[in-house]
């Protein structure tokens, strides 16, 4: 509690006490945009994880490596990522709803278990200390980051871009009617999230010291996912709400001490059940229920109705 | 090698056996059941409480731990299931309300040490137990350079059994048939009086009691209790044997299992340690691309 | 007039069904042309295969030189960038994916309807636009007046034309689809393809499920947009608006044309009678006309034998999915012995009758009770306990279950076995096919062995009241006479039996009374007999 | 009547163990600090992974507190400790550790857990120039380089947790001046920190002694089955196996390799020190030898003390983390009575404690205790072995020149 109490009587000493909690919330948010942009697309992919260690580990290896300035290793690191993500996308995009997220959880994990533990330059179990590491510094580009893709995002979901993703999300066939290319939209937004993904693990090595493989396992793309389906995934602002609320959670939380994992379970379930749209949001899950799912659903309504 | 495959045909039952009632619930509900492997660990956990701490033979004990798991099942049935079926969310949100669950359970088991609340189940916090020596007896033969061990040994029976008769359960009886039926279309199944939400409870039932079952073997064999054995030994890979048997199929699971136990393996003693625990991976991976159905499974159907 | 879109033998089939067989058509600029047949004789399909969302077994589907689109008034947004292939030499659209058939100028609506539910109207046309706006997704991200202009214009000609097919921009511009009434989806969904900017339009049963007031206005609307040079292709069941608005038809059965020409000879076609009211049809097709005056006592008299003490007792029952309602209000009863039609076009919300009283939907309002039960709240496994069963239509026989073990699944309610087991071997003898095939997956089975699957699935859970859905859907007609033939068995075996069929004239001959269901409601009622000779029931059909 | 015995026991407890902590400090008991309170704050991981720890260390440090409040306090001035889970996750470690650097009151912090946590946490106690001491963590890194790759070396970060490049190489030391094996094969878990820097160390420490390293078998954590490294490893046919690897999995290693009929000897770190593994291992487990910082049945005042209070006070034994954080309490409680601090310029008060840490020298149930130039541990290392029913017994003790 009074963490709240603080954060309104005592906003400047909250921040200055907070600022790694800040921080933190900030890259969640990040990453809470990236799944987001899929989600419109009405893909469910949970390849996040993976694209933010090669966003950091590019980011890590280059600053020790290489001469080049911070901002540059972390824009390679990006950019490596989205590369990545298009040649990944390229055979699991044919896939759909629960097998397209099991397959890029597959993704994930061979990565970490896979490459990242067997390669030497990447530290293999003992992971790499980042030279360039300033946590209270890392804050300041955090910062400025979230808003201005929250902006970026928010924008690119009312362009022709953006429609197109609407309308697949709603209905492939139909969108396909309409002469929109369903393959390639779908790969274009696959390609961002990664490219925002690896963006977020760059920033994260800055107020981390370090990376290690642990960090970005399937539990960490599962945490996004929560995000964005506790968050509500109508529009740009449901995941940062779901990113906000659950990483201050384990703070709000903290007077459960040892239980504290109790109370976020149930808070997890309660949110689902009483309010399956998500914290913020009108249509729902609806966006990572197309149509052809709901039709399906109303036809089983059957199984529901008594 | 022998003993390697020995090893792997081992750990490939355990797999199956896990994997089975994960498939199960996907087949009939259409629903990832996340807490799964929550259930698999409290399987062994509360075994372990009954024998060790409750002074209870083992055979009872396993019995008693089973029926507990079951009635998992139905909580997670009544608890994160049913009330969104209700509202017709979508299976993503069963994945979360599901996590949610599992998140409680290993907490529960993890934060529990002597003088804690839930000191009667559970003691030793996030530490890995074991049974007491000598809780079933262990007889251990060494034919020609090969070890093989009691307790593996009979894990091995009970599982290929306990899948042949689910295998003629599903096939064979009237339950197994409406089974099928839910999982193929819930409305004709409907139609026939089938009361799809009892189907989906014993669903839930039988599957958790599956995990339990196969969790305790895990906790007896390997010598390794703890709130993570389900989480971090066998969630995933659970996950990739049902998607190499081609998700909802039983039989897939059950080769599946195997088939993973053998890959594991082969890739462990092939091409070096760290390469096995990518293999699972990169196979689950490879499969879903490249064979959606499955490797042994027979038609695609549109999920989630 | 030259022809914009030439199909020449074009074959498709799905496993052993030729859904398309050896089809060639011809489209010419500028006219609407209609293509009808009953259910399942491939009409979708063919449309599927035009758009690309089918390919062609073998043939080819021509695009012929057409003109540059019509551009509309309010829109001067370039041409679509898969354009170049309209103008010049003819196009080969099979093998091409939905998206470039679409680039071509061919726009679509679907029979399910396919709207983006969650988006707004405005926003449902502007993804249609998509092809004919400039991909400016860059210059939008930053918002200068400039580039907003631009998307300004594009929203002003998404109301253009929602105001065009008719729907109020101010009203209903900023309302979900999913919202909006059945009828106004409709409509919306015909905008988002005009958004297109097509100069063929495809409308795949566009009136399916309306009330004859929004008939009118469809038929209005099309009538409209061809005057102002557009291309139709028009799909659909109801007669009135096909005859009506057509200049030319092509009617399809078993995926074969069977007739092609203007409507007058179509009509009049004694094949497409046959296709359409039943092969028993020819017999009455004398008289098809009305040439009997039929007398309105005849009618009211049947009314008048309604049963006093039915099994099955509906009162104003009223069904409806989200915002459409199919049932509008139905009253009718079954006695006990009796067999009872429900006829009617399609859409016109049988099924749905049928469905909620299986308590697989649930009624809006009105009263359904089947002896001491309730069936507007009675869960599915009860009613069925209680001995009213529906054979559902699609017959959703468990494809990958064998033979045998659906027909186990139908004693599901019985405690009994043995005697179970008794009447599964006494089906499989009484219907041999069933018997032959008993280890089969009930897939493999042909439609009209399913159908009697489903019948003798059905029977088993010892039904007082066996509700058939469209038992003779997309059947051969020799096919169609065993199932009916089944049916009457049955009903001599003493089974009281709802029948709901679109085959209208051999549903009247089985059955003792049969009620006219047109969009959600009762237009006539009587016995079968004195339905047969009702020239209102041909109009039903054949339109007037 | 019992617990009039027990309370006798605990006071006797806690007079041995208070003469403990104060022989060395001796004379200095001006009663300068009355009133005032010195704040301390741990970072511990309570739930999560780390939570077979994290618990333990609580349980020693609030024990010393408690002794120490209740002889006089430091000076006269309470000790107050505020502890802070993590979770066992490194973000939150450094959000953690962050709050309570910036509430600006406290003086020291002791933790975090997890080495993963500590190489976040460390570098940013250094950057605030406030003392930390690590309680538990035994990687590599830690100290004196908490910066690296920067060689600039750290001057607040402390550790009073024996590491793995000390403790590993001592037991290798140990054993093969006793038995002189020949071979060996190293099973490390590759998916951690903490166990693939023991292994690194091993690697790099069995050549000096002449052992061959035949092969060396890496595993996950979530390797479920442990039948098929260990039989890699068993049919190389080694005199030793190295086991760098945490929680349940050396028992598991141990009982699984003892099944396949391997005769040989277990050395490893500290993942073999704790009650649970050796209880875990049973039998299996007989004669596996590691370097400890800490031996429960050491009889010298500083420890039966602490032990016998421990038992009083929490009904179990206490273990190698629990006496480490003991210890640790001691460590501050010594360097803050020495420091002349003011209460009232806090970034002062660090600086002076850190400085008063650099020269502390006093008895812990660890031993004599100090820090060598680099703030690592300068202590006795106990050789011990598993007994085979869930404890140990002393091999023997090496004390560092």
């Amino acid at each position: 509690m009074d963490f709240f109490i603080q954060l309104f009587t005592d906003p400047v000493g909250f921040y200055n006490q907070h600022e790694l909690l800040i921080a933190q919330i900030g890259i969640n948010a990040i990453l809470a945009i990236s799944i987001f942009v899929t989600f419109y697309s009405g893909q469910l992919t949970l390849a996040n994880a993976g694209f933010m260690a090669i966003g950091a580990y590019t980011t890590v290896i280059m600053s020790l490596y290489l001469p080049t300035p911070l901002p540059v290793d972390m824009l390679v690191g990006a950019l490596l990522a989205a590369a990545i993500g298009f040649l990944v996308g390229l055979p699991v995009l044919r896939l759909r709803g629960v097998f397209l997220a099991i397959a890029t959880i597959g993704f994930v994990e061979a990565l970490r278990l896979g490459v990242i533990l067997n390669l030497p330059i990447t530290g293999e179990g003992q992971g790499l200390k980042n030279p360039s590491a300033d946590p209270l510094g890392g804050i300041v580009p955090i910062l400025i980051s979230v808003p201005i893709l929250t902006y970026l995002v928010w924008r690119l979901t009312h362009t022709r871009l953006g429609q197109a993703w609407a309308a697949i999300r709603e209905d492939e066939l139909a969108a396909s009617s309409n002469g929109i290319n369903v393959p390639a939209y779908k790969m274009v937004a696959f390609v961002i999230s990664a490219l925002v993904a690896g963006y977020a693990g760059a920033l994260e090595t800055h107020i981390n010291f370090f990376v290690d493989p642990t960090e970005y396992s399937v539990t960490r793309t599962i945490q996004i996912l929560t995000f964005a389906v506790v968050g509500g995934t109508t529009n740009v602002i449901g995941p940062i709400v779901g990113a906000v609320f659950l990483t201050a959670l384990p703070e709000i939380v903290r007077q459960f001490a040892a239980y504290r994992d109790v109370v976020n379970g149930i808070i997890l379930i309660l949110v689902i059940i009483f309010r399956p749209q998500g914290i913020v949001g009108r249509g729902g899950l609806a966006i990572i229920a197309p149509r052809w799912w709901t039709r399906w659903r109303t036809r089983e309504r059957a199984a529901a109705a008594h | 090698m022998t003993q390697q495959v020995l090893n792997a045909i081992f750990i490939g039952s355990i797999y199956a056996l896990f994997a089975v009632g994960y498939t199960l619930v996907f087949g009939v509900l259409d629903v990832l059941n996340l807490a799964h492997s929550a259930v698999f660990m409290l399987g062994a956990v509360v075994t372990y409480s009954l024998v060790a701490l409750h002074g209870m033979p083992f055979l009872p004990a396993a019995v008693i731990a089973i029926l507990v798991c079951g009635l998992l099942g139905l909580l997670i049935e009544f608890v994160a299931l049913r009330p969104l079926r209700r509202r017709n969310a979508p299976p993503i949100s069963a994945l979360i309300s599901t996590i949610g669950l599992a998140l409680i359970f290993v907490a529960i088991v993890e934060q529990a040490t002597s003088g804690s609340l839930f000191s009667w189940l559970w003691q030793d916090g996030a530490n890995s137990v074991r049974f007491p020596t000598g809780t079933v007896p262990n007889p251990t033969f060494h034919v020609a350079g090969l070890t093989i061990e009691g307790t593996k040994l009979g894990i091995l029976v009970i599982s290929v059994v306990l899948m042949l008769v689910l295998g003629y359960v599903m096939r064979f009886t009237q339950v197994g048939r409406a089974l099928r039926a839910v999982a193929e279309n819930r409305r004709a199944a409907t139609l026939l009086g089938i009361n799809v939400d009892r189907i989906f409870a014993s669903t839930l039932f039988v599957s958790s009691a599956l995990g339990g079952l196969a969790g305790l073997l895990f906790g007896l064999a390997l010598s390794d209790i703890s709130p993570y054995i389900g989480r971090d030994q066998v969630e995933l890979k659970g996950l990739a044997v049902i998607v190499l048997g081609g998700m909802g199929s039983i039989p897939g699971a059950v080769l599946g299992g195997y088939l993973l136990g053998l890959i594991e393996v082969f890739a462990f003693v092939r091409f070096g340690s760290n390469i096995e625990a990518g293999v699972a991976f990169a196979a689950l991976f490879l499969v879903l691309v490249l064979r959606p159905q499955g490797l042994f499974g027979a038609r695609l159907r549109e999920r989630l | 007039m030259s022809a914009l879109l030439q199909l020449t033998n074009v074959n498709r089939s799905f496993g052993g069904v030729h859904a398309v067989d050896n089809v060639s058509v011809e489209i010419e600029e500028g006219t609407i042309f209609g293509l009808i047949g009953p259910n399942g004789a491939g009409k979708t399909t063919l449309v599927n295969l035009v758009t690309g969302y089918i390919r062609p077994q073998s043939g080819s589907i021509k695009l012929l030189s057409p003109p540059p689109p019509a551009s509309e008034k309010g829109s001067n947004s370039p041409p679509p960038l898969a354009g170049e292939g309209r103008v010049g030499a003819a196009v080969e659209l099979a093998r091409r994916p939905p998206h470039a058939v679409a680039g071509m100028g061919i726009a679509r609506t679907f029979q399910t309807l396919r709207l983006y539910r969650n988006l707004t109207a405005l926003e449902n046309v502007l993804a249609g636009m998509h092809l004919r706006r400039r991909d400016d997704t860059l210059q939008q991200l930053i918002p200068i007046p400039a580039f907003l202009k631009e998307d300004r214009r594009r929203w002003q000609h998404a109301r253009e034309l929602l105001a065009r097919v008719g729907l109020d921009p101010d009203k209903f511009g900023n309302r979900q689809a999913a919202t909006l009434s059945y009828g106004d989806q409709r409509r919306l969904e015909v905008a988002r393809a005009l958004a297109l900017n097509p100069h063929l339009l495809i409308l795949d049963e566009p009136a399916a499920g309306m009330n004859p007031a929004e008939k009118d206005r469809v038929r209005a609307l099309i009538q409209q947009l061809n005057q102002d040079g557009l291309t139709v292709l028009l799909i659909d069941h109801d007669m009135r608006l096909v005859m009506g608005v057509c200049r030319h038809i092509a009617v399809l059965n078993f995926g074969r044309k069977i007739a092609d020409g203007p409507p007058a000879t179509v009509s009049q076609d004694p094949a497409v009678i046959t296709a359409y009211l039943g092969s028993q049809a020819q017999k009455t097709a004398a008289h098809v006309p009305g040439s009997e005056e039929m007398d309105v006592a005849a009618t009211s008299t049947a009314v008048s034998a309604e049963p006093t003490s039915p099994l099955l007792e509906v009162r104003d029952l009223q069904v409806s999915y989200g915002a459409i309602q199919a049932v509008r209000g139905v009253s009718f009863g079954v006695a006990k012995g009796e067999i009872v039609a429900l006829i009617g076009a399609n859409g016109a919300g049988k099924s749905t009758i049928l469905n909620s009283l299986s308590g697989v939907l649930r009624p809006h309002s009105g009263v359904a009770r089947f002896g001491e039960l309730d069936l507007t709240t009675a869960p599915p496994d009860r009613i069925v306990s209680q001995g009213l069963i529906q054979v559902p239509e699609g017959r959703e026989i468990l494809a990958r279950l064998t033979v045998r073990e659906n027909l186990e699944l139908g004693a599901w309610g019985r405690s009994n076995g043995r005697s179970a087991h008794r009447d599964i071997e006494g089906l499989m003898k009484q219907f041999p096919i069933l018997g032959q095939r008993r280890d089969l997956p009930a897939g493999q089975l042909s439609g009209g062995e399913q159908q009697i699957l489903a019948i003798a699935r059905g029977l088993l859970a010892q039904p007082k009241l066996l509700l058939l859905d469209e038992p003779s859907l997309g059947l051969a007609p020799q096919m169609v006479d065993t199932v009916f033939d089944v049916i009457k068995k049955i009903h001599n075996d003493g089974v009281t039996i709802l029948l709901v069929e679109q085959n209208a004239l051999r549903a009247l001959e089985i059955a003792d009374r049969a009620y006219v269901v047109e969009t959600g409601r009762i237009l006539l009622s009587g016995t079968g007999a004195a339905l047969r000779r009702n020239p209102e029931v041909q109009k039903a059909y054949l339109g007037g | 009547m019992r617990t009039v015995a027990r309370g006798i026991a605990i006071a006797l407890a806690v007079a041995l163990a208070a003469c403990g902590g104060a022989s060395s400090t001796g004379t200095n008991s001006s009663n300068s600090y009355q009133g005032k309170t010195i704040q301390l704050g741990a970072i511990l991981s309570i739930t999560g992974a780390g939570g077979v720890y994290g618990p333990s260390s609580q349980k020693g440090m609030d024990l010393a507190v408690e002794k120490i409040n209740g002889s006089g306090g430091v000076n006269g001035a309470k000790i107050s400790l505020d502890t802070k889970d993590d979770a066992s996750d490194k973000a939150q470690s450094a959000q953690v550790a962050q709050t309570l650097i910036q509430q600006g009151q406290l003086l020291a912090l002791l933790g975090p857990t997890l080495s993963n946590s500590a190489v976040a946490v460390h570098p940013l106690a250094e950057s605030f120039k406030i003392p930390i001491l690590a309680v538990s963590t035994t990687g590599i890194h830690i100290v004196p380089d908490c910066n690296y790759p920067k060689t600039d070396p750290c001057k607040y970060v402390f550790r009073d947790s024996l590491g793995e490049e000390t403790a590993i190489p001592t037991n290798i030391k140990v054993y093969s001046e006793a038995k002189h094996p020949k071979t060996g094969v190293l099973m490390v878990a590759n998916d951690d920190k903490f166990s693939s820097d023991g292994g690194k160390i091993v690697q790099n420490t069995v050549g000096s002694y002449g052992i061959q390293l035949l092969d060396t078998v890496q595993f996950s954590k979530t390797t479920a089955d442990f039948a098929t490294p260990v039989t890699k490893a068993v049919q190389k046919k080694p005199d030793v196996i190295f086991i760098t690897s945490l929680g349940g999995i050396p028992a598991k290693i141990m009982i699984e390799a003892r099944k396949q009929g391997f005769t040989g000897q277990f050395l490893g770190g500290n993942g073999f020190n704790t009650a649970v593994v050796s209880k875990q291992a049973g039998d299996a487990g007989k004669g596996a030898e590691s370097g400890s910082a800490w031996y429960i049945n050491n009889t010298f005042a500083s420890n039966a003390g602490f032990v016998q209070a421990y038992r009083a006070k929490y009904s179990a034994d206490p273990d190698q983390f629990a006496a480490q954080g003991y210890a640790a309490i001691l460590i501050l409680a010594d360097a803050a009575k020495r420091a002349n601090l003011t209460f009232s310029d806090t970034p002062g008060d660090r600086t002076k404690l850190r400085d008063a840490m650099e020269s502390v020298n006093i008895d812990t149930p660890l031993g004599r205790f100090q820090f060598t130039s680099n703030h690592d541990v300068k202590q006795t290392i106990w050789v011990i072995q598993m007994d085979g029913n869930g404890g140990f017994t002393l091999v023997k003790s090496v004390t560092p020149s």
